[in-house]
C-alpha cells in the first residue's frame, strides 16, 4: 500500500470516457511520473486527487483516508499540494505575499481570524519565505507584483508556494513547461534536493523526458484514460508501445 | 507604535490632526464674506463627513479588499439607525448603549444576509445583496411601519418609556441625546475676528469613533487576515488549493463591514434621532459605492475622502441659489452679472446633481484610481519638482 | 439685541430658511414654492408692488423687512426624503443661522422637519403637507400649518360627491402607502360612508410604483362604481392615466356611469395628467381664479396672482400661495410679538385670526396649530381656454363644514408639547 | 549599422535589405517598465527564425509588440511587413495585413466551441486553411469540434491555437512556445507541419525554450537578453558555438 | 379565473417593458461586459423623443387675440400649431395625435446617434476598466442626462397620449363568452406587447442568423485575441451599443402613452432591469426576455388583492424574493453562461 492509492477510478465528460478504471499506487517518499499523450487524462486524474473533480466511481485514499467528497482546502490541509498546468498565483499580490499565504495556511489552518496581528510581525514566517525565494532564485523579485512576472517566473513562484507548505504529497502538472533550460535544470536540482532532505512524495506530469527521467522512480503511462504500463524509467524508455504512442523520436 | 508601521502611523496621526482641527480647517472664510457659503465647518456637516467616512471605510474593507461589490450596505446602516432610535425610545438617551446595540444588530443582520449572498460571486452576489436590501427597504417603508414608522421615519416622542431616563424633560420637551451627560448638540462657538468656529460635542464624539474605526481598518489591512482578503480578490482557486477556505474570510469581512455600517447608522441616529427608511434604499447603497470608488477603492484614506466629497456637494452646492450668485457677481456690470449667473445657475442649487454627475465622470475619467490617485499625482509632481530643484541646487553649489 | 433663543438675529438682517424639494419627483412643486418665497422676501423688503401686503388684514408689514431687519434667506434641497430634509434644515440652522424654516412637500418630510425644528428651537412654517398627522398625532409646538388637510378635503368633498354621484355608491380605494395616503383614505372613507357610500376595497400601493395596471385591472370586477385615488404627484398622474386606459371613465357599473375621484388636486398634477383629468373632482387649498369667480371674500388672490404672474409669467400654484402666505404670517407674527423668540412668535400665531391672504377669513387654531379656512372643490375643466386653465371651481366649502374638534379621533395621539426656544 | 534602412514600397529594393519582415530600433514598455530596448532584425520571406533567450528576456514582449497589441506600448521604432508599416497599425489591422500570432498562453476563447474558435478566425477575410484541412492535420480537433474550447487538454488547446492562426491567410506566423505542454510525438508532428508550411512559402518566427529543437528547425536565430539582441546569425552556428549556448541558453 | 387571465395579460405587458429594457441592457451588460447605469437614462430619453416630436409637431406661432384676455388681464396670445395652419386644423390635429407612433421613426436615428456618441466618447475607454469604474462613470452620465432633461422639460410628468384610434380598450371577456366589463384591456397595451415581440424577434434574428453575436461575445471574453484574428472588435462594439441604445429608446417611446414620461423614469426602472438581467442569467438574451416576462407576470399576480391580503407587502418585494430564490437555486440565473461576470 502506498501513501496514495487510486482504485478503479472512472470519469466521464458527456460521451467522453476521460478516465477508465484507473488504478495507481504511489509509494511513500518516491517520485512517480505520469506521462502520456495529450488528452490522455493526466490532468483529469490530478483534478480527482485534489477535489476539483469528483470521480464517477472508484476510490482515492491518501495516507489511509479517503479524499473523495472533501473540499479542496481540506485536502490541502491533509498534506497534498498542487502545481497547476497554467500557473495559478495571486496576481495582485507581491511575490513575497504569495509566499506568506501558504505559510499562514499551514500554520493556522483553513481559517483564522487574525485581523489585528500585523503581517510584518511574523518574523519567523518572513524568514522562511525569504529563504524559499532564495532557493528558487527569486529573492530579487520579492516585491514584484506576481501578475507582471514572466511566465517562467510565475511557474517557479507557484512551485515555491507549494513547496513551502512541506506537503506530504506534491502534485506537479508540467512544472517546467515554458521554463528556460537553465531553470529547468535548476528545478530538477531543487526537486532532487527536496526529495533527499525531506519526507516527500511527488507525483509529476511532464512532457519533457529529460525531467522525467532525471527525477522519476517509477512511471505510469496513461493513454486514453487508462494506464498502459507502469514501470521503472529504464523499462519505459525501451517499451515499444510507449515509444510508438508517445515518445516518438525523442526516445 | 500602536502596532503600526511608520507610514501608517503618520497617516493615522495626519488624519487625527485633520479631524481634530476640522472646525478650523473647514471654515476658512469669514462669516460675512461671499465665500462663507463654502464653509463646511458646522456640526451637522462635519458629523456627516466622519460618519459617512466610517461607513465608507467599512465598505472598503469588503469591497476594496475582497472585490465583492455589495449593493445593499445601506440596509445595515438603516438597521443600525433603527436599533439606536429604539434604544433612545425604550432605554435612555445615552448614546453608548444605542451605538453598541446598533453595531450588534447590524452585525447579526450582516451575518444572515452575508451567509446567503456569499454563496454567489461577481454580479450575482451584487444582485443578491441588492435584493435583500431592497426588501428590507420595502418592509421598513411600509409593512413594518409599527417598528419603523414608515416613510416619515422613526422619531422619539414625548410619551416614550425610556426606562433608564426620563420620558420628557421638566419643561415638557423631548430629552436630547447625550454621552453620560454631555449633550450631543452642545456647541461652543469661538469668534475670532470675522471668523466663527463651532465646536460640537457630537462632532468630537463621532470624530473619535472614526479615528478608532480608521485605526482598526489599518490594522485589518496590514494583518494576515487582510492579506487573505486580497488573495480572495486575486485568485480564489489558488486560495482553495493552498488549504484556505475563502468563505469564512469573506463572511467575516462582510460582517465587519456590516458592523461599520451599523456603527455609522447608530452615530447618525445619535446626532439626529430620526431613522428614515430612505437611508436603506438602493440609492443610499449606491452612494457608499460611489464614495469608495471616487476616493479610491482599496486605499486606506480614499473612502473617507470620497465620503467628504459627496457630502460636501450635497450640502453646500445644493444651497447656492441665484440670490447667492448675484451676491458674488455683484461687482460685475449688470448685464454681465446676469449673464454669468445664468451660466452658473444650472450647475448649483437645484442643479447640484448635474455638477455631481459631471464630477463623477471627470474623476473616473481623469483619475482612474480616484481622488487618492489625484493626490499622489500632485505629490509626485511636487516631489519631482523638489528633486529637480535640489538637483539644480547641488549643481550650483560648487560654482560659489 | 434679543438673545436666549436659537439663532437670535444679530446685526441688521434676519435669515429665513426655505427647505423645498429641488430634486426628485416634487421638484416642480418645490420650484414654485421657492418662487413664492423669493417674492415674499422681495415684498417684505419693500420691493415690487407689495402683493398681498396690501390686502392682508394686518398692517404691521411696511416693506422694511421684519422688525426693521432686512430679510435674507437660504434655500436647501429636501430631495423629498426625511433624512436629506433634516440634514438640509440642520445646516440652515447651524450654519446659516436661520430662525424659521419653511417649505417641504411630502407629509413625511414635513413631520420629520417639524420634529427637528422643535428640538432645535426654531419655528417651522409648514408648506405643502396634507396629512392629518402633521397637526394631529405628530403636531409640535414650534410647527404651524397653513395648508388644509386630508380631513378637510374629505369633509369638503362629501357634499359635492353626494350631489354629483348620489348616495348609493360603492367605492374602491387605491392609496399611497404612507402617512398622507393613510389619513387621506381614512378621512374620505369616513366622510363618504357617512353619506351612505359603501367601501368595497382599499388597496395600498407602494410609493415607488409607476405602473398601476395590476391595481386598476380588478376594479371593475369588484362591483365598485367609484374609484378613489388617494395618490399625489407622479403616483396620481400614472394611476389616473392607467384608470382611463382601462376604460374606467367610459365604463358602466351597477347601472351607473363609473366615476373617478381624486381627493387632493393640484394644477401641476392636472397638467401632468392632461386629457385624463377632465371632469374628475377633487379639492384644493386655493385656486388662482377664485377671487375672479367668487368675489372679494377671497381678496388678496388677484394681488398675488398679479405680482407673481408679472415676475414669472404664469399664475401661481396653491403651493406657491401657501408658502407666500406662511412667510407673511410669520413676519407679521414677529412684528406683533415684537420678538423673534419662537415662543413669542408661537403665542402671536396661536388663535390668530386674519383675512386678505386669498383664502377668505382664516384662523390659526391654538390647540393644534392648524389653519381653518374655506376649501375649494374643483374638477378638471372640459374645454380649457389656455394652458393655465386646467381646473374649474365647482364649489367652495365654507370653513364651518370642514372644522373639527382638536380631539377628533383622526387627530388624536400626540401632544403639542411646549414651545422650545432652543439655546 | 546605424543607418536606417528604408523599408517602404517606394524605396529602391535592390539597395536596401529586401527583408519581408523588418523590425527597426523597437522600444517597448509595460507601463513604466522598459522591456524591449531597441531591437532590430530582419526576416526574409520563407525563412524560419528562432527567437531565443532566458525567461524574462523579452521574447514574448517582442512578439506582442510586432503583433501591435495594446500592451506593451511601442514608444519608438518601426515594423514593416511586406512594405506595410505595421507600427502605424492596430492589432486587427496588423492581422489583416497578414500577421498571425499564436500567443504563449494559447488564448482559447471561453464560451466558444472548438469549431466556433476556428470560425471566428475566418470571419475577416482573407481566409486561409479550410476547416477540413485543419481537421485533417489535427484529427483530435475534428473529434472535439463541439466541445467548449477551454475544456480541452493543454496539448489540445495548443493545437487549436496553431490551427486558428492557420485558418487565416497569413504571411508571417509568430509562434510563442508552441511545443509547450505537448507530447513528444505531437511535437514531432507540429515540427513536420511547420516544415510543410515553410515549403509552401510561409515565413515564421518561433520562440521556444526547447532551443535545440528550435534551432534544428530554424534557418536563422536571434538571441535576446534583457531586451536587446545579443546574437543574430545562422541557426546552425548557435548549435556549434558552445560559448554562446552556455552563456545565453544554458545548453 | 377571469382575474387570473387579466393579471396574466397585465403581466405580459409589464413583462414586455422589462424584457425590452433587459434585452438592451443584456446587449451592453451581458455581452459587452459594461455595467451601464445609464441604460435607464436611455430608456427615459426614448420616452422624451416622443415628447419632443409631439412638441416639434405642435410647434406654433403666436397671434394676439384682442377680444380675450389672459390671466393677468392682458390681451390673450393665441398659439396656432404650424401643422394646423399648413394642413388645416383637422389633418393637423391628427398629425399631432399620431406623434407617438411617428416618434418610433424619429427615435431610431436619434438613439443610434446617442448610443454611438456615448460609446465612442466614453464607454470605449471603460471596457478594460473595473466594473466599479464603469458604474461610477455611467451613473455620473445618467445623472447628467437626467438633469439635462429636467432642465428642459421640468420635473413633472408630461402627458403623451397615444392616437385616439388606439386609446380605447378592448373587452376580452366578451370574446371569451364572459360577462362584459370583466376582462378589459387597453388597445395601446396590446400594441406595446406586439411591438415588444417584434423588436425582440428582430434582435434575436440579427444576432442568431449572423455571426455578429458570436464575434461580440468572443470579443468580450477576450478582446486581444479577437483582434489578433483580424477582427475590428471596436467597430462591432459600437454597433452593438448603438443597437442596445435603440432598443432601450424604442421601449421608452412606446411606453410614453402608458405612463407619462418624467425625468426620473429611467432610474425607477434601472435597478429592476439589472435584477431582471441577472435573474435571466448574464449574457443570455433569451434569459433576459424570459426573466422579464416571468417577473412581470409574478409582479402582477402579487398585486392581486387576495394575495396581498394573504401576505401583506408581497407586491413590493416579490421581484426581490424571486430573484433571491432563483439565484440560490440556479447559480447563474435562469439561462446564464458560465464565466460571464462571475469575478
Ligand atoms: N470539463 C470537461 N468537459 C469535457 N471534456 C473534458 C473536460 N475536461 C477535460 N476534458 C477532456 O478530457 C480529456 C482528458 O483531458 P486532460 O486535461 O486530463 O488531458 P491531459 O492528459 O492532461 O493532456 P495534456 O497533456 O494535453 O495536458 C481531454 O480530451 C479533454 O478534452
Ligand atoms: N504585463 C506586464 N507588466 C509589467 N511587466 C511585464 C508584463 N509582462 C511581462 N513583464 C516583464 O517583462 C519582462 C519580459 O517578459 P516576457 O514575457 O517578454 O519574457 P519572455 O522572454 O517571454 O520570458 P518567458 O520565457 O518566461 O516567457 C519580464 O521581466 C516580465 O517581468
Ligand atoms: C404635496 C402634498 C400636498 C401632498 C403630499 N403627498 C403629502 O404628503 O402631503
Ligand atoms: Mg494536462
Ligand atoms: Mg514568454
Amino acid at each position: 500500500m502506498g501513501i496514495l492509492d487510486v482504485r478503479d477510478v472512472n470519469k466521464r465528460f458527456g460521451g467522453l470516457q476521460a478516465l477508465g478504471n484507473v488504478n495507481l499506487s504511489v509509494a511513500e517518499n518516491t517520485v512517480h511520473a505520469i506521462i502520456g499523450p495529450n488528452g490522455a487524462g493526466k490532468s483529469t486524474l490530478l483534478n480527482c486527487l485534489v477535489g476539483k473533480l469528483i470521480p464517477d466511481t472508484g476510490s482515492v485514499m491518501f495516507d489511509g483516508q479517503s479524499v473523495l467528497g472533501r473540499k479542496p482546502y481540506e485536502i490541502n490541509q491533509m498534506g497534498i499540494s498542487r502545481v497547476f498546468q497554467t500557473p495559478e498565483i495571486f496576481g495582485d499580490l507581491t511575490v513575497f505575499e504569495n509566499m506568506m499565504i501558504p505559510l499562514f495556511a499551514k500554520r493556522d489552518g483553513s481559517f483564522r481570524m487574525h485581523a489585528f496581528e500585523g503581517v510584518s510581525h511574523e518574523r519567523g514566517l518572513i524568514a522562511e519565505a525569504e529563504k524559499m525565494l532564495d532557493e528558487v532564485n527569486m529573492l530579487d523579485k520579492r516585491d514584484f507584483h506576481a501578475g507582471s512576472l514572466s511566465r517562467g517566473d510565475k511557474r517557479r513562484l507557484e512551485m515555491a508556494m507549494c513547496l513551502i507548505q512541506r506537503p506530504k504529497l506534491l502534485l506537479l502538472d508540467e512544472p517546467t513547461a515554458g521554463m528556460a533550460r537553465a531553470d529547468t535544470n535548476n528545478t530538477i536540482e531543487l526537486l532532487k534536493t527536496i526529495k533527499k532532505s525531506r519526507d516527500i512524495t511527488m507525483c509529476i506530469i511532464e512532457h519533457d523526458m529529460h525531467v522525467v527521467f532525471s527525477l522519476a522512480d517509477r512511471i505510469t503511462v496513461l493513454a486514453q484514460g487508462t494506464p498502459l504500463v507502469e514501470d521503472t524509467p529504464e523499462k519505459i524508455k525501451g517499451h515499444p508501445k510507449v515509444k510508438e504512442a508517445y515518445l516518438g523520436e525523442a526516445a | 507604535m500602536l502596532g503600526l508601521g511608520k507610514k501608517d502611523l503618520s497617516l493615522l496621526i495626519l488624519v487625527a490632526v485633520l479631524t481634530m482641527l476640522a472646525p478650523f480647517l473647514l471654515n476658512p472664510f469669514p462669516t460675512d464674506s461671499g465665500l462663507a457659503q463654502f464653509n463646511a465647518g458646522y456640526p451637522d456637516l462635519m458629523q456627516r463627513f466622519v460618519i459617512f467616512g466610517i461607513f465608507a471605510i467599512g465598505f472598503n474593507i469588503l469591497f476594496g479588499l475582497t472585490g465583492y461589490l455589495s449593493f445593499g450596505h445601506a440596509a445595515f446602516l438603516g438597521v443600525g439607525s433603527y436599533a439606536a432610535v429604539w434604544m433612545f425610545k425604550l432605554l435612555s438617551m445615552n448614546v453608548v448603549p444605542a451605538i453598541i446595540l446598533s453595531v450588534i444588530i447590524a452585525g447579526v443582520f450582516a451575518l444572515a444576509i452575508g451567509y446567503i449572498s456569499l454563496r454567489r460571486s461577481g454580479i450575482y452576489f451584487s444582485i443578491l445583496t441588492l435584493a435583500f436590501a431592497q426588501m428590507s427597504f420595502a418592509l421598513a417603508y411600509s409593512v413594518l411601519t409599527p417598528i419603523t414608522n414608515g416613510e416619515t421615519g422613526l422619531q422619539i416622542a414625548l410619551d416614550d418609556p425610556r426606562i433608564l431616563g426620563v420620558s420628557q424633560t421638566e419643561d415638557g420637551s423631548i430629552p436630547v441625546t447625550h454621552f453620560f451627560g454631555i449633550e450631543m448638540r452642545a456647541t461652543e462657538v469661538l469668534r475670532l475676528g470675522g471668523w466663527e468656529f463651532q465646536f460640537s460635542a457630537g462632532y468630537y464624539l463621532c470624530a473619535l469613533v472614526m479615528l478608532v474605526a480608521f485605526y482598526l481598518a489599518i490594522r485589518i489591512f496590514r494583518s494576515p487576515f487582510g492579506m487573505m482578503l486580497r488573495a480572495v480578490k486575486s485568485n480564489q482557486q489558488r486560495l482553495y488549493y493552498t488549504g484556505l477556505n475563502a468563505r469564512p474570510y469573506t463572511l467575516a469581512a462582510f460582517v465587519i463591514s456590516g458592523m461599520y455600517a451599523g456603527l455609522a447608522g447608530g452615530l447618525l441616529a445619535s446626532m439626529d434621532p430620526l431613522a428614515g427608511a430612505e437611508r436603506m434604499q438602493w440609492t443610499a447603497s449606491g452612494e457608499v459605492v460611489l464614495m469608495t470608488i471616487l476616493g479610491g477603492a482599496g486605499t486606506l484614506i480614499g473612502p473617507v475622502l470620497g465620503a467628504g466629497f459627496i457630502k460636501y456637494f450635497e450640502n453646500i452646492f445644493s444651497k447656492l441659489n441665484d440670490n447667492v450668485l448675484h451676491g458674488w457677481f455683484a461687482f460685475l456690470p449688470d448685464g454681465l452679472e446676469d449673464f454669468v449667473v445664468t451660466i452658473v445657475h444650472p450647475f448649483v442649487g437645484k442643479g447640484w446633481h448635474l455638477t455631481l454627475g459631471l464630477m463623477f465622470m471627470a474623476v473616473v475619467i481623469f483619475l482612474p484610481g480616484g481622488l487618492v490617485e489625484g493626490g499622489q499625482r500632485i505629490a509626485r509632481l511636487f516631489r519631482r519638482r523638489k528633486a529637480s530643484d535640489e538637483h539644480r541646487a547641488a549643481q550650483e553649489t560648487p560654482a560659489e | 439685541q434679543e438673545s436666549g433663543f436659537t439663532n437670535a438675529p444679530t446685526g441688521d438682517t434676519v435669515t429665513l430658511g426655505f427647505n423645498v424639494p429641488q430634486t426628485g419627483p416634487y421638484a416642480d412643486e418645490g420650484a414654485d414654492e421657492l418662487r413664492a418665497f423669493e417674492l415674499a422676501v422681495e415684498h417684505l423688503n419693500g420691493g415690487g408692488d407689495g402683493g398681498m401686503l396690501q390686502t392682508f388684514s394686518e398692517k404691521n408689514l411696511d416693506g422694511t423687512g421684519i422688525l426693521g431687519k432686512k430679510v435674507e434667506f437660504v434655500t436647501g434641497d429636501t430631495q423629498t426624503k426625511s433624512d436629506a430634509a433634516r440634514a438640509s434644515a440642520r445646516s440652515m440652522i447651524e450654519k446659516d443661522g436661520a430662525v424659521m424654516i419653511s417649505g417641504g412637500s411630502s407629509s413625511g418630510v414635513a413631520v420629520a422637519v417639524q420634529g427637528l425644528c422643535q428640538e432645535a428651537g426654531v419655528i417651522f412654517m409648514a408648506g405643502l403637507t396634507h396629512s392629518n398627522d402633521t397637526t394631529g398625532k405628530d403636531k409640535k409646538a414650534n410647527g404651524f400649518r397653513h395648508f388644509f388637510n386630508a380631513y378637510m378635503s374629505a369633509a369638503a368633498m362629501a357634499p359635492v360627491l353626494e350631489s354629483l354621484y348620489g348616495t348609493d355608491r360603492k367605492a374602491y380605494h387605491l392609496t399611497a402607502d404612507y402617512t398622507w395616503g393613510w389619513t387621506q383614505q381614512e378621512s374620505i372613507q369616513a366622510a363618504t360612508e357617512a353619506m351612505g357610500w359603501e367601501t368595497v376595497q382599499n388597496v395600498l400601493t407602494p410609493l415607488a410604483q409607476t405602473d398601476f395596471s395590476s391595481y386598476i385591472a380588478p376594479v371593475l370586477q369588484s362591483g365598485a362604481d367609484v374609484l378613489v385615488l388617494n395618490h399625489y404627484g407622479g403616483n396620481m398622474v400614472n394611476s389616473l392615466t392607467n384608470a382611463v386606459q382601462f376604460g374606467l371613465r367610459e365604463a358602466q357599473a351597477n347601472g351607473k356611469d363609473f366615476q373617478i375621484v381624486v381627493p387632493l388636486y393640484s394644477e401641476l398634477m392636472a397638467r401632468g395628467a392632461g386629457e385624463n383629468i377632465k371632469g374628475i373632482p377633487g379639492s384644493q387649498n386655493w385656486d388662482w381664479k377664485i377671487e375672479n369667480e367668487l368675489g372679494s371674500r377671497y381678496v388678496g388672490t388677484n394681488a398675488f396672482v398679479k405680482s407673481f404672474g408679472e415676475k414669472y409669467g404664469f399664475p401661481p400654484s396653491q403651493a406657491a400661495q401657501t408658502c407666500y402666505a406662511q412667510t407673511l404670517l410669520y413676519a407679521d407674527a414677529v412684528s406683533r410679538a415684537n420678538s423673534f423668540n419662537p415662543c413669542a412668535v408661537a403665542e402671536a400665531l396661536e388663535d390668530f385670526e386674519f383675512d386678505g391672504l386669498g383664502n377668505g377669513p382664516t384662523s390659526y387654531r391654538g390647540s393644534d396649530h392648524q389653519c381653518f379656512k374655506d376649501v375649494v372643490v374643483v374638477r378638471g375643466k372640459e374645454n380649457p381656454e389656455n394652458e393655465f386653465d386646467l381646473v374649474e371651481i365647482v364649489e367652495v366649502t365654507p370653513t364651518e363644514q370642514v372644522t373639527y374638534e382638536p380631539d377628533h379621533p383622526m387627530f388624536s395621539g400626540g401632544s403639542l408639547g411646549s414651545c422650545n426656544p432652543g439655546a | 549599422m546605424n543607418v536606417r534602412p528604408d523599408f517602404s514600397r517606394h524605396a529602391n529594393k535592390a539597395e536596401t535589405a529586401p527583408a519581408f519582415l523588418s523590425v527597426w530600433d523597437m522600444h517597448s514598455y509595460y507601463g513604466e517598465s522598459y522591456i524591449v530596448q531597441g531591437v532590430s532584425f530582419n526576416v526574409h520571406e520563407g525563412e524560419i527564425l528562432a527567437l531565443l533567450g532566458r525567461n524574462g528576456a523579452g521574447k514574448t514582449t517582442t512578439l506582442r509588440s510586432i503583433a501591435r497589441l495594446d500592451n506593451p506600448q511601442v514608444l519608438k521604432g518601426e515594423i514593416w511587413l511586406d512594405h506595410q508599416p505595421l507600427h502605424k497599425m492596430r492589432s486587427f489591422e496588423a492581422a489583416q495585413a497578414g500577421l498571425g500570432l499564436v500567443p504563449e498562453d494559447r488564448r482559447i476563447i471561453p464560451g466558444l466551441t472548438v469549431e466556433e474558435n476556428l470560425q471566428l478566425a475566418q470571419i475577416q477575410p482573407p481566409i486561409g486553411w479550410s476547416l477540413d484541412r485543419i481537421y485533417e492535420l489535427f484529427p483530435r480537433l475534428g473529434e472535439r469540434r463541439r466541445q467548449e474550447g477551454v475544456t480541452l487538454s493543454g496539448g489540445e488547446q495548443q493545437m487549436l491555437s496553431i490551427a486558428r492562426a492557420l485558418a487565416r491567410d497569413i504571411k508571417v506566423l509568430l509562434l510563442d512556445e508552441p511545443y509547450e505542454g505537448l507530447a513528444p510525438v505531437i511535437v514531432d508532428e507540429i515540427e513536420r507541419t511547420l516544415r510543410h508550411i515553410k515549403e509552401q512559402g510561409m515565413t515564421t518566427i518561433i520562440v521556444e525554450q526547447n532551443a535545440v529543437r528550435a534551432l534544428q528547425l530554424a534557418d536563422r536565430a536571434i538571441i535576446l537578453d534583457t531586451g536587446s539582441v545579443v546574437y543574430d546569425g545562422d541557426a546552425a552556428e548557435v548549435l556549434d558555438n558552445a560559448d554562446l549556448r552556455a552563456e545565453y541558453l544554458a545548453i | 379565473m377571469d382575474a387570473i387571465i387579466l393579471q396574466t395579460l397585465n403581466g405580459l405587458d409589464k413583462g414586455s417593458a422589462y424584457a425590452l429594457i433587459a434585452l438592451g441592457l443584456t446587449l451592453i451588460f451581458g455581452t459587452l461586459g459594461v455595467v451601464n447605469f445609464a441604460h435607464g437614462a436611455l430608456f427615459m430619453i426614448g420616452a422624451f423623443c416622443a415628447v419632443t416630436l409631439q412638441r416639434i409637431l405642435g410647434a406654433s406661432f403666436t397671434t394676439i387675440d384682442e377680444t380675450r384676455t389672459d390671466f393677468l388681464g392682458n390681451p390673450m396670445q393665441v398659439e396656432t400649431p404650424y401643422v394646423h395652419a399648413w394642413f388645416g386644423p383637422e389633418t393637423g390635429a391628427s398629425i399631432i395625435e399620431w406623434s407617438v407612433p411617428l416618434a418610433i421613426l424619429f427615435s431610431i436615428p436619434v438613439m443610434l446617434l446617442i448610443g454611438l456618441v456615448m460609446e465612442r466618447g466614453l464607454i470605449k475607454h471603460f471596457y478594460k476598466r473595473p466594473h466599479a469604474d464603469q458604474i461610477l462613470v455611467t451613473f455620473g452620465l445618467a445623472i447628467v442626462l437626467q438633469e439635462i432633461i429636467k432642465y428642459f422639460y421640468g420635473a413633472n410628468p408630461i402627458p403623451t397620449p397615444a392616437p385616439d384610434a388606439l386609446t380605447g380598450s378592448y373587452d376580452f371577456g366578451l370574446l371569451l363568452g364572459m360577462d362584459p366589463n370583466v376582462i378589459i384591456y387597453p388597445y395601446w397595451r396590446l400594441v406595446y406587447f406586439a411591438f415588444a415581440a417584434l423588436v425582440i424577434g428582430g434582435v434575436f434574428a440579427f444576432l442568431q442568423f449572423t455571426t455578429f453575436g458570436m464575434v461580440v461575445r468572443a470579443g468580450m471574453a477576450d478582446r486581444e485575441t479577437v483582434g489578433l484574428l483580424g477582427i475590428n472588435i471596436d467597430k462591432r462594439f459600437t454597433i452593438m451599443f448603438g443597437l442596445a441604445a435603440a432598443v432601450a429608446g424604442l421601449a421608452g417611446v412606446m411606453y410614453a402613452p402608458i405612463n407619462s414620461p418624467n425625468y426620473h423614469m429611467g432610474m425607477d426602472f434601472l435597478v429592476l432591469s439589472f435584477v431582471v438581467v441577472v435573474v435571466g442569467g448574464m449574457g443570455s438574451l433569451p434569459g433576459a426576455v424570459l426573466a422579464g416576462f416571468l417577473l412581470g407576470i409574478l409582479e402582477s399576480f402579487a398585486s392581486m388583492t387576495q394575495v396581498i391580503n394573504l401576505i401583506p407587502g408581497i407586491n413590493q418585494i416579490i421581484i426581490y424574493v424571486v430573484a433571491i430564490i432563483v439565484l440560490l437555486a440556479r447559480p447563474r440565473g435562469l439561462m446564464g453562461r458560465r464565466g460571464v461576470m462571475e469575478e
